[in-house]
């Protein structure tokens, strides 16, 4: 048990700090890559949780492949970085506030009277060896929730539409074919037939 | 001895640590978005965790979907970054005013 | 015919508006012809509502009803007595007039000018025939539809301000009364004002109700101290816009207190009373003194139209004193048939004098009175005319407005006497303002070269003053008619009004 | 021809004149103007004339007919109807004849004025409304006549609108008289409360009923109500009759062409107040309060104005004040019931009256519209028929005896003497020292008129505008249609008083019109001594008046004719009073700068303070201004940043948290 815990309070606190650094550090690029490493953290601990599937997907997925976009447009873009940094000191005290105050609050919800300590919520027994995470996922995700499984697909789907669509941008100037245009192109299109009166010959 | 508070308390202080992101990041529309992918991840925590004490797998169903949702509106919430950088040449909030009356 | 008289009355004009419309703007001839011709057919078609009137009942007559809205048994519902008829009169009266009026003053979009009027005239005949909460309401705010349209149009230099704050006020006023509508109707279940009429209803909600109507009519009518949108209006408007809102839309403020809130809400009216009472002399001293000091001659006329408009409110409350003195209602009735004696006449007093100054800023294009003088040298006919509009609106015997103040007078004695005795300074002060007008601007030598060149009215102006000053000497010299339409239904009311509907 | 078509024609006439002359004034013409008036109000007169005769004669009684219903409201008939009694008859015989005169006089007077149609329809008019207010039996109509008079005589004192002094005369004329008219529709709305009705015969038949009622003021005051209806009413009559303190207007009105101040301003329509209260006299006998009032107005009026008249030098003002004075000695007249007294002055006082003002109009013209006297003098041998006339006007004025004027005036002064109301004393002494004060001014205006040295001087070549006292040429006699009104004035001037004074006063001729209560009856006490015209007019020379009179003649003639320098050095030595009187008491300038410019800034303080200032800046563009404001002050909030919309709702979602965490308890 002590094991786990130590292994909790690494990677909380790893995970605290990663998260710190993402909203400080100056340059965005860092900042993501502190954001994977929140990550990372996050998903030790949800394999702590024994919640394997959703722990690799994390890595998998965001760390994979939404952090790398960040990363691309971060880099693609070139910002400057010194307005956007604007007003940091000045807020920092209000957010520090802020983020304490909400801190608090949360805390002592969490925290009086062991509300969400183990009388109330006894320690659940490890799951039996052989038992799959990802299998008994699977099976809710297709039987009980399969219609929100779907709805979930048509989001992604649009979401790719929207982002292709708004990051589509139609540049003049440069020269491209027209698939479409090439297949509707009709003889009459290409080819004249002019009539005309034979031309005599000179000097005849 | 981990109790279901020490997981909380966790997706609390993730919680917290974004919104002050969000207060010291206001110009700087990619760290907002970072920040939100933060908040996610602390409401993730506690779904987790409470599915893992409940004994119920509906809550990590539902990281699934959020997990989704979230990067659809990280695509969408980029490639509009894209397209407003490619206008405006400037990814500064405060000077993202066009609509102000 | 007389099963659709009413409906013809309101939807011709409105029809025909709508036919001046799409004549075009490129044919401003067509324009005027057309709508000349239905304001005179509207009013040829009126006639019967004075002829065929049965003036020995107060029930309801020439009455349409059918349902329109049944889920909410809202239904259109239509039918006149002794008080609304002789204002739809008067209001199909001004219809040609105002159209003869805007001839050659209106250049611009004549026809748009014309419709507006046209259409403007149906709605108001439908307020003044409309017996149904509902269907009162629309007319009553769709009417200010186009008058926004002629002011903000067709209006002077501070148009956009004067036309905003004409409809503000009014808007604010009526969107109380629509409280109080939906109230009732909730309470009844019905939309007929008739029903409301006799309906019971406890003296906290008959003062809520009299508040919300009084806050409406008061503007509208209007009364101390709501009636600053007035003299912008007026200055603002054109000529036609300024008669019909004198002539008729004021007159819609009185018959609101005729038809809502004296027979509604009786007993809030009885202890509210001193509030109205006193309103109404403040407009008649106050406005009296503020239209002595005024400057422009529309302003001056517009004051002293809520002067004026301050005898009917009187003239319409004045039941109640007279009541809780005598124990009956001897006198009273005086009053309330003074008041409106006071808004035909009125319609027919400010109508022309919003006409004579309309026919001097044809001309010089100028309501300032320091911008004329000596009128009356070059313009006798005009300055004959102008004179005696001036006197009939002093109130001079002889002339319709003498007696509406009159009676008014005559009966805020029996009430009161200090009622009277404010009233009648009127007589002072109405003369005052009403006669110095007429020194500064049609006597006296000529004060400058445009007034020097003036030209004397043509017939078509002659025409539309001289009816007008028939009219007013007409109802000056025998009032009866218009005292026969009034009396039973004024009877009727003030046995009505005198009987408690506390439950 | 039935009666009631004849009584109809007699108002009608004129008004048909008057309406050809105006409406269709280009198309008659001049000469077609004055013959469509002059016949209307010629045939008129006759038909009054024939009334009356048939009056004397027996033949006819009193008549009460109605025309026809104005209108009929809250039960209560209003009607247009006609009461031809003998003071009725009496004042249209008076009115038709003054006017019909007026009417020849102007062809001449107004010869040159461009308004002449105009003036001809004015004054045509004038006579319908004057006959519509003698003839009337009902207080309706009688107040349309009261008014329809007032705005004929504004029309008229603004003839000449050109001028700047005329129109402001026509508009403080109006203005005075509509203060008046105020008290007037008061006593009128008091007539129908205490008796329902408006017509005279049933409010006069029931008058007696009502005494002791009061009226309750709010306020806690109870006053009587016949007094208050007395006093209401006769407030109009101040206006109309130009008594103190309403009398400002009519010197003014001296601003309308002669004849007008000849027909209106002196002869008719303001006698109508008289004529009124003589009308009234039924319920003015039943307060002695009201009648106390009356007597002591007039009062104050006979002997103030009076005064006044000795230091104006425009000959028209001079006869303007001698009215107000005379007119005063009327209502004195009323105010000690001597009603009879009072309505036979009005009929002599309007004949030589307006043969005064008609012969001052005769001067006026030969001396080209100069009115004032310091350039007069002398006339007398240019113009004999004027001066002539002028000298019987002003005997009669000053009540010479066997002159008109001698004895309506010695009538009123004994009817004075003889009655016991309380303050007849000081009405007594004020009629009496007037009899003096009339002589003086009357005396002062011929001989600086038309006696003594001539103070204009004849030049040829003074052009078209010749400064005053300056004439083109010899000042001439009047033409005949001038003149030969003149004469016809000055017939009755001489002879109507000892004509008519047996009948009118004594012999009960107005007794069907006028009701005396025996307690107050001081004409029947001055009866049992009459014992005919001409032994009153022998016996005058034991009485005061007449020696007065003398002295005052013989004052003048000292003052005036023999040593003019008197007259500056007595102004000299008592300058207050000199000052007092020139200024007619400040009566002007106080009206002028307290109701007049008081009125006016008034009205602007209230305009730009409350109506412009608090109502439409204060609260209506206040409110807008708020709305404004409260947006202006919301809409910081709304910077159009999504992170400041983000922080709002970190902000709220913590103060949420915050209210559940107190909240709930155990927490």
């Amino acid at each position: 048990m002590i094991v786990q815990e130590l292994i909790f309070y690494a990677y909380a606190v790893v995970l605290v700090l990663a998260a710190s650094m993402v909203i400080t550090v100056r340059n965005p690029v860092y900042a993501v890559l502190f954001l994977v490493l929140t990550f990372f953290s996050a998903a030790a601990i949800w394999m702590l949780l024994e919640a394997e599937f959703l722990a690799i997907v994390l890595v998998v997925v965001y760390v994979g492949a939404v952090m790398v976009l960040f990363l691309f447009v971060v880099m693609m873009l070139d910002i400057n970085l010194v307005p956007l940094k604007e007003g940091f000191i000045r807020y920092l005290p209000v957010a520090i506030l802020v983020a304490i105050a909400m801190a608090v609050e949360l805390l002592m919800v969490l925290w009086s009277k062991g509300r969400f300590g183990t009388d109330m919520f006894p320690l659940p027994a490890p799951n039996p060896v052989g038992h799959s995470n990802t299998r008994a996922l699977g099976e809710l995700l297709y039987s009980n929730y399969l219609l929100p499984f779907e709805v979930a697909g048509v989001v992604l789907l649009v979401a790719i539409i929207a982002a292709i669509a708004l990051t589509l941008r139609k540049r003049t100037g440069i020269k491209i074919q027209d698939p479409g245009q090439q297949v509707r192109t009709r003889s009459e299109d290409s080819v004249r037939l002019v009539k005309m009166k034979p031309e005599k010959p000179p000097g005849v | 001895m981990l109790t279901l508070a020490h997981f909380l308390t966790l997706g609390a202080i993730l919680f917290s640590l974004s919104v002050a992101g969000i207060f010291i990041n206001r110009k700087n529309i990619i760290v907002l978005l970072m920040c939100i992918e933060l908040m996610l991840l602390g409401v993730n925590m506690n779904f987790v965790a409470f599915s893992r004490f409940l004994g119920n797998l509906d809550g990590q169903i539902f990281v699934f979907f959020i997990l989704t949702v979230a990067a659809a509106e990280a695509a969408i919430g980029l490639a509009i970054l894209v397209v407003v950088f490619r206008n405006r040449k400037t990814i500064n909030v405060a000077e993202l005013d066009k609509l102000k009356g | 015919m007389n099963g659709f008289l009413l409906s013809t009355l309101i939807w011709l004009p409105i029809v025909g508006g709508i036919a001046v419309m799409l004549v075009g703007g490129h044919r401003p001839a067509m324009a005027r012809g057309v709508a000349l011709l239905v304001t005179m057919v509207t009013f040829l078609w009126s006639l019967p509502l004075f002829f065929s009137f049965d003036t020995t009942t107060a029930v309801m007559q020439f009455v349409e009803s059918r349902p329109w809205v049944e889920t909410f048994n809202i239904r259109y519902y239509l039918g006149v007595d002794g008080f609304s008829a002789p204002l739809i009169l008067l209001t199909s009266f001004f219809g040609p007039l105002v159209v003869i009026a805007g001839w050659r003053s209106i250049t611009k979009n004549v026809n748009q000018y014309m419709a507006a009027f046209l259409v403007m005239e149906g709605l108001m005949i439908g307020v003044f025939s409309t017996l149904d909460g509902l269907l009162f309401y629309i007319f009553f705010e769709a009417m200010l539809i186009p008058m926004f349209l002629v002011i903000g149009i067709w209006g002077g230099p501070r148009r956009v301000y004067a036309t905003l704050k004409f409809f503000l006020y009014t808007f604010l006023g009526s969107v109380f009364m629509l409280i109080g509508l939906i109230y009732l109707y909730i309470q009844s279940g019905s939309w007929n004002i008739l029903d409301w009429h006799t309906m019971p209803l406890s003296l906290v909600a008959q003062k809520w109700l009299f508040l919300g109507f009084l806050a409406a009519f008061s503007v509208k009518i209007p009364m101390f101290p709501v009636h600053t949108w007035l003299p912008d209006a007026h200055v603002e408007a054109p000529t036609g816009g300024s008669v019909i809102l004198a002539a008729i839309m004021l007159k819609i403020g009185g018959y609101g207190f005729i038809r809502f809130s004296l027979p509604i809400t009786p007993d809030a009216s009885a202890v509210l009373d001193w509030l109205v009472i006193a309103l109404s002399l403040i407009a008649v001293v106050y406005i009296g003194f503020v239209a002595l000091a005024q400057q422009d001659m529309k302003k001056l006329i517009a004051y002293s139209s809520i002067s004026h408009m301050g005898f009917v409110t009187l003239g319409l409350f004045v039941a109640f004193s007279i009541y809780r003195n005598t124990g009956g209602v001897a006198g009273a009735a005086l009053g309330v048939e003074g008041a409106m004696v006071q808004m035909i006449s009125h319609g027919f007093i400010s109508g022309a004098l919003f006409l004579t100054v309309g026919v001097l800023y044809d001309r010089v294009h100028s309501r300032m009175i320091k911008d004329y003088g000596g009128v009356a040298n070059t313009m006798p006919w005009f300055a004959l005319f102008a004179v005696f509009f001036l006197m009939a609106n002093s109130g001079l015997p002889g002339t319709s407005g003498f007696v509406g103040e009159f009676m008014v007078i005559l009966s805020s004695f029996q009430a009161n006497f200090w009622f009277a005795f404010l009233a009648a300074l009127t007589l002072i002060l109405g003369a005052a303002y009403s006669l110095w007008l007429a020194k500064r601007v049609i006597f006296g030598a000529v004060a400058n070269r445009q007034v020097e060149n003036l030209q004397d009215i043509n017939s078509r102006e002659a025409l539309v003053l001289g009816i007008l000053a028939v009219a007013i000497l007409f109802f000056g010299l025998w009032p009866q008619p218009l005292v026969e339409m009034l009396q039973v239904s004024v009877d009727h009311l003030l046995q009505h009004i005198v009987q408690s509907k506390v439950m | 021809m039935s009666l009631q078509t004849t009584l109809l024609l007699i108002p009608l006439l004129p008004l048909a004149g008057a309406i050809v002359a105006g409406i269709f004034r280009n198309q008659v013409g001049r000469a077609g103007s004055h013959v469509v008036t002059i016949l209307g109000v010629a045939i008129s007169f006759g038909l009054s004339a024939w009334v009356l005769y048939q009056q004397v004669s027996g033949t006819l009684d009193s008549v009460n007919i109605s025309v026809y219903t104005w209108m009929v409201a809250d039960g209560i008939r209003f009607q247009v109807g006609f009461l031809v009694d003998h003071l009725t008859t009496l004042m249209m015989c008076v009115v038709t004849f003054v006017s019909l005169m007026v009417h020849i006089y102007t062809i001449g007077y107004m010869r040159e004025d461009p308004g002449y149609q105009r003036f001809f329809s004015y004054i045509a008019l004038f006579t319908f409304s004057m006959l519509m207010l003698v003839m009337s039996n009902n207080f309706l109509q009688l107040f349309f006549g009261w008014e329809a008079v007032g705005l004929v005589s504004y029309l008229l004192i603004g003839f000449w609108f050109n001028k700047e002094t005329a129109i402001a005369a026509n508009l403080k004329a109006f203005l005075v008289n509509r203060v008046g008219d105020f008290g007037f529709l008061l006593g009128i709305a008091a007539v129908l409360l205490t008796f329902g009705t408006l017509d005279y015969a049933e409010v006069f038949g029931r008058a007696n009923e009502v005494v002791g009622q009061t009226l309750s003021v709010p306020g806690g005051m109870e006053w009587d109500m016949l007094t208050f209806i007395c006093v209401c009413l006769f407030i109009g009559a101040m206006g109309k009759s130009a008594q103190a303190p309403l009398h400002v207007w009519l010197p003014d009105s001296m601003e309308g062409p002669t004849p007008i101040s000849a027909l209106i301003h002196a002869a008719t329509m303001v006698t109508a107040g008289i004529f009124m209260v003589a009308r009234m006299s039924p319920l003015f006998e039943m307060s002695d309060v009201a009648l106390s009032f009356v007597m002591l107005i007039g009062a104050v009026t006979a002997l103030s104005m009076g005064l006044i008249g000795i230091v104006q030098n425009d000959v028209k003002r001079v006869i303007a004040y001698s009215t107000l004075s005379q007119l005063g000695y009327m209502t004195v007249a009323l105010g000690v019931s001597a009603y009879s007294a009072a309505i036979f002055h009005l009929m002599t006082h309007a004949f030589f009256k307006a043969l005064l003002f008609l012969g001052a109009g005769s001067v006026i013209i030969a001396l080209h519209h100069q009115q004032d006297m310091r350039y007069m003098g002398g006339l007398r041998k240019y113009m004999p028929v004027t001066w002539i006339t002028a000298w019987v006007g002003t005997l009669a004025l000053v009540g010479f005896p066997f002159f008109a004027g001698f004895y309506s005036k010695d009538a009123i002064i004994e009817a004075v003497g003889a009655s016991h109301r309380w303050g007849s004393g000081f009405a007594y002494f004020a009629v009496v020292i007037g009899v003096l004060i009339t002589a003086i001014y009357s005396f002062r205006l011929l001989y600086l008129t038309f006696h003594g040295p001539e103070k204009f001087t004849v030049d040829k070549d003074c052009g078209e505008h010749p400064p005053p006292g300056q004439l083109a040429h010899d000042p001439e006699e009047s033409p005949l249609v001038v003149t030969v009104p003149l004469v016809l004035l000055a017939i009755p001037s001489v002879f109507i008083g000892w004509l008519t004074i047996e009948p009118v006063l004594f012999g009960g001729w107005l007794n069907d019109s006028i009701v005396v209560l025996e307690k107050n009856n001081v004409l029947a006490e001055l009866g049992e001594h009459f014992h005919g015209a001409t032994a009153m007019a022998q016996h005058a020379i034991y009485t005061l008046p007449f020696w007065l009179m003398i002295t005052g003649l013989i004052a003048a003639t000292l003052i005036y004719l023999i040593r003019p320098s008197v007259a500056d050095a007595i102004a000299r030595r008592l300058p207050f009073l000199y000052r007092l009187l020139d200024h007619k008491y400040y009566f002007d300038e106080l009206y002028l700068k307290v109701f007049a410019r008081g009125g006016v800034r008034l009205g602007r303080s209230l305009w730009h303070r409350a109506d412009a200032g608090f109502i439409d800046d204060g609260i209506v563009n206040g409110a807008a201004r708020l709305t404004k404001w409260l947006a202006a002050l919301v809409r910081r909030w709304q910077t159009g940043f999504l992170y400041d919309y983000a922080f709002a709702m970190i902000i709220g979602l913590i103060g949420i948290l915050a209210v559940w965490v107190a909240m709930v308890p155990g927490l």
